[in-house]
């Protein structure tokens, strides 16, 4: 749509004025706006950053979240340390807040991995590609939080189509009968690959809570000051022993479903133009300019963007393949006799060969 | 007589049947506006209305169970399935209620209903978009399976699967979506059938005498390319192209593995209980005197599949079928 | 719980008077209501002669609706001829309302056929097990009228645990947002095997229908003229294009789970005391009784009733036994040619030895 | 030392797996008060409480995906799918993430889920209730797959089912809950593993030098009446319990053709692409030479599971195995 509805918790307007929300006071200081910008801007870069690479076809796809970095800074930031967190496969933004490094999660898009960090290190759980997949094991995770009386939360996160699937219904069903601590954060981006929220839902996703007895709460996905605030009150919330809660962050995709897809079949160059001007990153901006904030900060933050942006660069680059007896590998946690078989005989064909393509020069199509 | 790529066959085939049956309708994510993220279904909005193309809610249960509501009322589903990895949510609908309605019913209730499911590997994807599921469909009683291997049978066979009464599963092979053929692609082949054969019938792509290779979808061709390059060493291999999975033509398979005494089944699904297992089983049986050697398999491994970068590794390939042809000689 | 909710739709009170409600008014005769209560004490017989057929070892087993018969006959009673129901498997009283012989019914229990009747000759569907997946076949079919142009709406009957199966979530989905004639009907029936409300839900069921965009009613499912008159509106609202509805039935299950069943593990004797004296039928009987109802009425009914009892015992055990070969008839519309090789083994087997059992004089374990 | 039924050893296997790992927890619909339509858990709620004994909400794919997610947290959830043919709607949670996600982290993420599911037919239900799935896990990578066939073996093999790191899928042959054996249903057999093997290994449960007999779960009893009754008539056959499905303990098979060199592969799953093509492709392979006849299978049809009044035909029973035990023997 081409207009933004008008029921949205706002605490930044487009134009970088900040408003307040009796219900959602957000207690910030102008540094840790400051900090917020840093993240937006870096996870804007890397997002480029790996589109680019993609083009050069260092990595076979890319799914951008340009456009949805409030959205995803603003939850991530909220968490605590000892949250977890199931993503989806767009969540760079909320990566970024856990401190996975960007090169891990350019290896699933290189394919050298269909993982590529340790979900506990970070409390931040593999991509999940199967759309609403992750919604359960959220639940799952705080139920067993529950049972071990520890103090945290969950947050999960699916898209405006994912809000269809059944898991993600079934998700919220266990949630609120176990009262379980998990925030469900839905990132409306007015998009499932092409089809727009029309085709998806017949009315805004967070009045779904309410059939499952617990709060949902619109809010301006592209306000990282309101995302922070909303998402900040439901982990409490929820870590208060009071239950899940769901947010719909309406934003917007600016870019395309992945770099495999041609937005440009199915949407309004108009619609695209309309929601650039509102792109999360320039209220940002202008609020910080209203408060005098010196050019040195963007100047060092240019810098630190361009060696993030090398390290990126590198580390795609540097990422390494994974050899045909890693297939083998990890299959099962203890030794499966097939498995083992079938590694024997790989093993031996690689040797006889010397490698996978002697024969015939190559390994046919 | 046009050069046509497999997915244009396909959108053909699909415009025919749209044409030919105003009951038939297109369920599937991204198939209006965009045209599926293959472009299988390209215009066919366009042409026909968001009513018989329909691109649903994000839902795979929600769209084969509706896909079941309305054939239930005597219209012709066809269902696109985005990837083969995300046909899962909907297999409680296909196992439950798609296989088992008509018997159910003692025939009163009919499922013409086509699951168009884009397979396979090879063309660097992220997980879930390289799988190969045919085997759990293949064991389903109620559903056909097939998978055609050539822009012409696709062409051919996605009509006769919207043609038939039952529910068809409908595997496509999307690393062959480019291959091309020169053909008519504008042929009603259900309401002028001259000269087009049953789909469930296998087909010979290739006459040998030394041995079989039997394949269906991708791995026709890689078998088209070993039976070249086998040629080249002097060695003569027949190419089985199965087209139906189930029903499986059986007597093609045994008249070829009577004729060469040797069977090597081909597929990029995991071996173990892989349809391969069921092709070697029944060929071993029907054929127990006449088999030179057992009857071997080459496919997947009892893996996931891997990242893009190592895939080379799991597909079967030309070297790897070549090795189990010189094992099967050597017996 | 033992007390009924005090914010359930309803016209008439378990002591048989009947009220107003402004929404929901309802233009009946008292003949007509002589004829529900007709349908109630018939239906309520045929569970209970099925009920004792079970016992004597006639059905493999029995899925009482005792209880719910004003849920489903007010419902049922609500339907055009030409709108189409895709049941539950315990939705005995819509199926008579439908014209369903009993004994057809009767068929599914016995362990002689898995459907039983044609669905399109009574708009009913085949009861369905699987418990949520007729509801996305009910929207499908309601797809299908939309787009022949028909003027007719779908009911759909699930349960309270049913309520939480992602197909029930997707159909709901997929009917609001192509705003299809159909009415979802949920039999809360406060248990789902032994797992009672509590551990099935947050809130009511009837709340899920406004996160999809579409209204919901909770009714007196012990009330006939209340159920008629909801589903009734639900129905004509449907029909008149105004998309789908969700209606929950409060009820209560005073029967077992099925014959299988052993309600004494997990409920209290007291509750189901509670809820006999609010039997559905008592409260129309009073009413009845209240207007001069004359004694030849209820004469005739129980006679009516007898004729009933016997057409199902004798129809029962008239039920005739599939056979092995019919095992290979409609697996498939047209010939497979497995199907046909495994048909021509088992007829050439039973050929060889006379019938299944002739070489071990049993078929084993 | 106590007659116990394998429903009854199963429950003991459980109470002993609740006691010895605290991180053990069950989750099923209606296994709590009720004790599962089975009784399998009786008790167990009552013993352990509501938070351990987990009666969910009635959504199967809820039910996996939060197991999977508690299971992440380092717990071990022993999941009841209340009937084989209700698994389906979990289908995509245990083929997408419980089978996958050991492998995508690299090992950082283990699932030692247990799926029980009673499976098979023979008790004479409605539809749905008397399915045998098994195939579809087998051929699924990364989990494994077993059933017990006697109720030692289930008392022993679930206690090892929910020991093992990785996920497995348990079958319980629901027709054999009440067979019983005399064994003490006490033992931590994790904690004292002494005397109990592996659950990957197959069992031999008769010897025979005629013609081996492979089975599993249900099928072990039949075979074994069968090969009783073959011995009248002066046969000697030898009965292989599989146990474990995933991995196939091919090794024992291999051996056991190998000595009487003939088989007979018996499951109630229809046999088009079940476990027994596996079998016969694999044994056929190994054995070539020395097999005298095809690996023959005995199973279910290619048809929906029928009404109860007809199961008889469908499932293997004593005659239609010797059936093909005397077919194998005229080779
Ligand atoms: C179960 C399943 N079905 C289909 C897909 C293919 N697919 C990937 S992304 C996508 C659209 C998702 O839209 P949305 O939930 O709005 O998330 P977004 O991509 O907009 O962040 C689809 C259909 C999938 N990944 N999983
Ligand atoms: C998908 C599925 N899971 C489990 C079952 C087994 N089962 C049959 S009835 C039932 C409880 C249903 O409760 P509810 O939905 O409240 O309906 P009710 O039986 O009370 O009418 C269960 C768990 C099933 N039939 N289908
Ligand atoms: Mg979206
Ligand atoms: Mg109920």
């Amino acid at each position: 749509m081409i207009s933004a509805p008008d029921d949205l918790i706002q605490l930044l307007t487009p134009e970088g004025q900040r408003v307040s929300n009796a219900d959602f006071p957000l207690d910030i200081t102008d540094d840790e706006i400051r900090s917020l910008y840093r993240d937006l801007f870096l996870v804007r870069r890397w997002d480029n950053e790996a589109t680019a690479l993609q083009r050069q076809g260092e990595l076979a796809l890319w799914a951008q979240c340009m456009g949805q970095e409030a959205a995803q800074i603003g939850a991530g930031r909220a968490l605590a340390p000892q949250d977890m967190v199931f993503p989806s496969y767009r969540e760079h933004g909320v990566a970024w807040t856990r401190g996975v490094d960007p090169v891990a999660i350019l290896g699933l898009f290189r394919g050298t991995t269909n993982g590529g960090w340790d979900p506990r290190k970070h409390n931040f759980g593999l991509y999940t590609i199967v759309i609403g997949n992750q919604c359960l094991h959220a639940v799952g995770w705080a139920m067993a939080g529950m049972r071990e009386g520890t103090n945290d939360a969950v947050l999960t996160c699916f898209g405006d189509g994912g809000s269809n699937q059944g898991d993600v219904a079934e998700a919220f069903s266990f949630a609120g009968i176990y009262n379980a601590p998990v925030v469900f954060l839905c990132q409306n981006n007015q998009y499932a690959i092409s089809e727009p929220n029309t085709r998806q839902m017949r009315v805004p996703v967070f009045h779904k809570a309410k059939g499952f007895g617990f709060p949902g709460f619109r809010v301006d996905g592209n306000d990282v000051l309101a995302m922070l605030a909303v998402t900040r009150w439901a982990l409490e919330n929820a870590r208060a022993g009071n239950g899940p809660a769901l947010i719909e962050a309406f934003t917007y995709r600016i870019g395309a479903h992945t770099t495999s897809d041609d937005p440009t079949r199915y949407r309004d160059p108009e619609e695209v133009e309309y929601w650039k001007a509102r792109d999360p990153l320039l209220r940002v901006k202008a609020y910080l300019d209203s408060v005098g904030t010196p050019q040195s900060f963007y100047d060092s933050l240019d810098a630190e963007a361009e060696e993030l942006a090398q390290h990126i660069r590198a580390g795609a680059r540097a990422l390494v393949d994974p050899q045909p007896m890693d297939i083998f590998d990890h299959v099962y946690a203890e030794p499966h006799a097939l498995v083992e078989e079938e590694r024997a005989e790989m093993a031996a064909y690689i040797a006889q060969f010397g490698d996978l393509s002697a024969r015939h020069g190559h390994g046919g199509h | 007589m046009a050069t046509i790529t497999m997915a244009k066959a396909i959108n053909s085939g699909l415009r025919i049947a749209l044409e030919r049956d105003e009951k038939v309708v297109l369920m599937g994510e991204d198939i209006g506006k965009l045209g599926g993220v293959f472009r299988v279904t390209d215009g066919l909005q366009a042409q026909f209305g968001d009513m018989r193309v329909i691109d649903p809610p994000l839902a795979e249960s929600g769209i084969m169970g509706t896909a079941i509501g309305m054939a239930m009322r005597g219209w012709r589903p066809v269902v696109e399935i985005q990837f083969d990895g995300f046909v899962y949510p909907a297999f409680d609908q296909i196992v439950s209620q798609l296989a088992k309605s008509h018997k159910r019913s003692a025939g009163a209730t009919r499922l013409p209903i086509v699951v168009r499911i884009p397979y396979g590997g090879g063309i660097g994807a992220v997980e879930h978009h390289s799988e190969s599921p045919e085997a759990y469909f293949a064991h389903t009683a109620g559903l056909r399976v097939m998978s055609p291997a050539n822009p012409y049978d696709a062409f051919v066979m996605i009509q006769q699967a919207i043609a038939c009464e039952d529910p068809v599963i409908f595997f496509e092979p999307k690393r062959r979506y480019w291959d091309k053929a020169d053909f008519d692609d504008t042929v009603d082949v259900v309401a002028d059938p001259a000269g087009v054969g049953s789909p469930f019938k296998a087909r010979i792509a290739r006459e040998g005498t030394d041995l079989t290779l039997v394949a269906y979808g991708p791995m026709v061709r890689t078998c088209l390319e070993v039976a070249e390059a086998a040629a080249e060493e002097g060695r003569s291999l027949e190419v089985v192209d199965l087209r139906s999975i189930s029903p499986m033509d059986v007597d093609t398979l045994v008249a070829s593995a009577t004729k060469t005494g040797r069977m090597v089944v081909v597929h990029e699904a995991s071996v173990f209980c892989g349809v391969g297992a069921e092709i070697a089983a029944r060929v071993t049986e029907k054929c127990f005197w006449t088999m030179q050697a057992p009857v071997l398999r080459v496919g997947g491994m009892h893996a996931p599949y891997p990242p893009a970068r190592v895939e080379h590794a799991f597909l079967p390939d030309l070297d790897r079928v070549l090795e189990a042809v010189d094992q099967a000689m050597d017996y």
